[in-house]
């Protein structure tokens, strides 16, 4: 089993290159021949790394999925809300202490309607990653996200939350400003709504980071993204002493969309594009659109209060046990 | 745990030894001071029997939701033996003891999670019981008392553990909605998944002296910026001094700490149930 | 004009040590004749002392007021409330960042009814003066501040606010915390309460840092408590870039309680015991006490809608202008 | 002020100097460049009918509340005067201007601070006219947008001004109670007295770029913490890396930023108004 991203791309990339070396060879090939015999060898090499996807994403193992869900080529929460929204003003502040980049928010046009949207966004290079933290939210993050619950409630608008993080911010600063209190008050407030809210997981689901933003009327999962109590190596490392036993925690956690609609902690698994939303972001942003409006009208057709009902008891009976 | 100081190989029944200072100490008297150690003030973890005696009024406490009992959803990994284990070593059906009693002869609503069991950890039945601590308190206008000792989320009910930080939470904010006062209390140790949930979100936070109170592991935490941890990081005095903590309470003036709050912020619900009878 | 109290206090002082010796000499005295004289005199002194007393504290100027506010010898906060309440519990933590020694919060039994209490608290000596900041509450004191209204809205509790301060804390610190917004942020909560608010100024009512806790159904002053704008020595400065005109400043300000009394700005002047509070905290306490029941009976007698919309109407008239 | 290049004594009307950078500008382009320094960036001061201008749809600004005028109620030394002189330089009767406009068709209501007139401090009528448009906005369904420049209360009305603060205050409130956005603007310089009370607690706040912004005058609060103080302290850049801050906007962007902050914070009121009408 593929330990990374990178080797697990591997055997992909190698027929990539492959193709693109036909492509150029093919490009300046004078014979007519052996032109055509090129294309013939490019487009069995087409054909076999359509099928090798094709094979490969339609039976994704746990631990493939964390891959997937945290590979960076995947489309990243400004780009799903830049490709979702007709319009979103960035937003910023907890009124108490600083910025945090790990998450994005504010007002944003959804098909001429106003939402509010909080986020975590990642970042693709080292500078942004470092800007970003890793999408790992601070309470700054999540004090921001609060700020932003309270204004949509004010001001009547569905809130839509998009969920891509490893975990909240376990460092020391985090710990003296209460990310804990954050996190948990970040719920409470969604709690409190009687706008309705929907929250799609779009990568990683990462356990108290994910949660403190996703206690919804509707969540909705990416098909490749996965949700966590606990990232998968760090439950290997608390029972098996070894975090590269990863893969086996990731099969034991049962962290995949599947999973949690199985179980039914998410009412819908969004289907990606062929190969992956990283294969076509434009298409994977569609889809979540498309099931994000579905699901934002379905909540809204409830009074206020209701809508505040509805997702006490959507919360209210998770859980498994015997007895009463 | 405490450890009994052998006594030609058996352990003598009238002493215990400190788990800090490692002192001797006669057993009756450690008892009688709520098992504080005399020399060092160490707050020796309680099991919920003892909470609930130290706690509130002589036999007052009914426990309730008994029926309610552990699955092993996910199939997890030796899950269902632990689980087991942990019964037959405490005799809790799970982490989490809840019910109602009586402080200074008002009713409350109680949880209690016992660290000795699983180390507390949340998963669907002790946030189940937490939850219905919180609804009967909503639901009966009874001011709401926790008791938290725990590591966190328990991570053998995968996602339906992280469910239950927002269930429980969803609680608090049925609580608030109808005015009823919730207090939590750190007890040694709060942590993780539980303390970015209900706990945080009580209207009053007590703590016991040198609680461990965190989110993350410390070694997660303190990987990378060691050098910015104080020497108290994660205990109940570094989150005090973050304004997460609304007192620190040695355990002798927990009970009559709550008996005052009880009475001045639920004084309100005292007002209608008078007003009703 | 006196500048400090100290200067101001010198000759009251002089006559109380007068007495002292005096009384010292009657004791070891054995002439009974000469007793007699001695006595005689202290008792003349202790009328002199007893008179001047009187002239002076019955037509105190603004600065001597502000002297008298300051005063180290006055009661304060802690004082009135351990006086006042039969019993507190005090609270703490804004829940974001940290604990503030300036203020003082928590819920009290006044005469067997619970009520929240949130007051500044200034120091009586050097170390204490540090732990409290000079009752210069930051941030995180208008923070908890806050807490404490929102539980009082949440459980019925009336409010009231002790106030006693020189400002808000003007640091670095504070101002990257957002001092001004946890100033205003308190206000704002204060007038979202539907339960009774009295707040009472005993000592300093120092501008933003006085206000921030003061948006009351009733505003209530000691007689000589001040309660202004700017600080005197602040306000002379500016004007006349020199500080040392503070008298003056004082003078132009209208500082007093009595001046607040007859621009309808406080309800009530709460009179001292004879020669300030500092010379009978008890019965200060005690007269503090009639009038915070009072004044929280008559609030009381609306219905919560009618509480929320007298405190806004109470503040909506206040300002001096010509025309509509 | 900008200071126009003296050419022969006279100063030349079709040049102005950078207050900033001190370069010379030709005036026509500085005035399409909305008075900001095409060298350096500096967005220079406007008074208010240029903040209008700039800001609303070309006449739609209807001055409301233009009857009520100061009183000197403490009789406080030399107010009069300066008052009077501040109305002789600036038209203005006091430092704040209220009424009604239209944002790309949408109505607001407004108010406008001319740090021009007294510093821009707040009085008695200013602290009403804020309080004013606050209102209208609350009870007649309309965004309120507020433009802040000012050194905060004015001291010549003593604890009138201070009473300012919660009246302003109240008024935000009620649009909360009423769900009426409210964006404030901080322009150079929003300080003291102002900040601590209506402009902190707008539901979104922008500010110019390198506006002042800041609790106390500087000096006082680096006497003791100079060395504590970053280079841009009490600029808007700091405030809006203490989280205090939305966005900082530049002024070319601010109108269209308005706009659509309008059109998706009010959203609600114009389908309400669209119902009834
Ligand atoms: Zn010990
Ligand atoms: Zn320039």
């Amino acid at each position: 089993m593929a330990k990374s991203w990178k080797e697990w791309e591997k055997p992909i990339l190698e027929l990539e290159e492959g193709i693109d070396k036909l492509e150029q060879l093919i490009a300046v090939e004078r014979d007519v021949e052996k032109k055509a015999s090129l294309a013939l060898r490019a487009q069995e090499y087409r054909e076999k790394l359509h099928k090798f996807i094709d094979v490969r994403y339609s039976r994704l193992g746990p631990w493939e999925k964390v891959l997937v869900a945290r590979a960076e080529t995947r489309p990243y929460t400004l780009d799903i809300i830049n490709a979702v929204f007709d319009e979103f003003v960035e937003l910023d502040g907890d009124r108490r202490i600083g910025t945090d980049h790990a998450v994005v928010a504010g007002p944003a046009s959804l098909e001429g309607r106003p939402v509010m949207v909080v986020g975590q966004q990642k970042g693709r290079n080292i500078q942004e990653r470092g800007y970003r933290n890793f999408a790992m939210a601070k309470p700054e993050g999540y004090r921001k996200a609060i700020r932003m619950f309270e204004m949509a409630e004010r001001f009547r608008m569905p809130v839509v939350t998009i969920v891509d993080t490893p975990a909240a911010d376990p460092g020391v600063e985090s710990e003296s400003r209460g990310i804990s209190e954050a996190i948990a008050a970040s719920m409470l407030s969604m709690f409190s709504l009687t706008v309705p809210i929907v929250s799609v997981i779009i990568g990683e689901g990462g356990s108290g980071g994910a949660i403190g933003i996703a206690a919804a009327n509707r969540v909705l999962m990416l098909e490749h993204s996965v949700y966590s109590v606990i990232p998968p190596e760090g439950c290997a490392a608390i029972l098996w002493r070894d975090p590269a036993k990863g893969p086996q925690a990731a099969a034991a956690l049962k962290l995949t969309a599947q999973s949690a609609h199985e179980l039914g902690l998410v009412e819908e698994v969004i289907p990606e594009p062929f190969g992956g939303a990283h294969r076509d972001p434009g298409e994977t942003a569609d889809r979540i659109k498309e099931a994000m409006l579905r699901h934002l009208a379905e909540v809204a057709m409830s009074s206020p209060e209701a809508i505040k009902q509805a997702r006490y008891d959507r919360f209210r009976i998770l859980g498994r046990f015997s007895g009463q | 745990m405490l450890v009994r100081k052998p006594a030609g190989g058996q352990p003598n029944p009238n002493f215990v030894q400190c788990v800090n200072c490692k002192k001797t100490l006669f057993t009756a008297e450690f008892e009688a001071s709520l098992r504080v150690c005399q020399y060092c003030g160490h707050h020796h973890r309680l099991n919920w029997r003892q909470r609930v005696a130290f706690t509130f009024d002589a036999d007052s406490f009914v426990e309730t939701d008994t029926g309610i009992s552990s699955l092993d959803p996910l199939e997890f990994p030796e899950y269902a033996e632990k689980h087991q284990q942990a019964q037959a070593k405490t005799g809790m059906v799970d982490s989490v003891i809840c019910g109602t009693a009586l402080l200074d002869g008002r009713p409350v609503s109680v949880a209690v999670s016992d660290f000795h069991f699983m180390g507390g950890s949340m998963g669907s039945v002790s946030g189940e019981k937490v939850t219905r601590a919180l609804e009967r308190g909503a639901n009966e206008g009874m001011p709401v008392i926790i008791f938290c000792a725990s590591g966190g989320a328990r991570m053998q009910e995968g996602l339906l553990s992280l469910m239950q930080m927002a269930k429980t939470t969803a609680a608090v904010e049925l609580c608030r909605t109808r005015g009823v006062p919730y207090i939590a209390v750190f007890t040694d140790p709060t942590m993780a998944g539980v303390l970015a949930s209900y706990a945080s979100v009580a209207d009053v936070i007590l703590a016991e002296p040198k609680a461990l109170v965190g989110f993350a592991g410390a070694r997660v935490s303190k990987q990378a910026q060691v050098h910015k941890a104080p020497d108290d990081f994660q205990t109940a005095e570094f989150v005090f001094r973050s304004g997460m903590l609304d007192r620190i309470v040695p355990r002798r003036e927990m009970r009559s700490t709550l008996v005052s709050l009880v009475r001045l912020l639920g004084g309100h619900l005292h007002l209608e149930a008078k007003k009703v009878g």
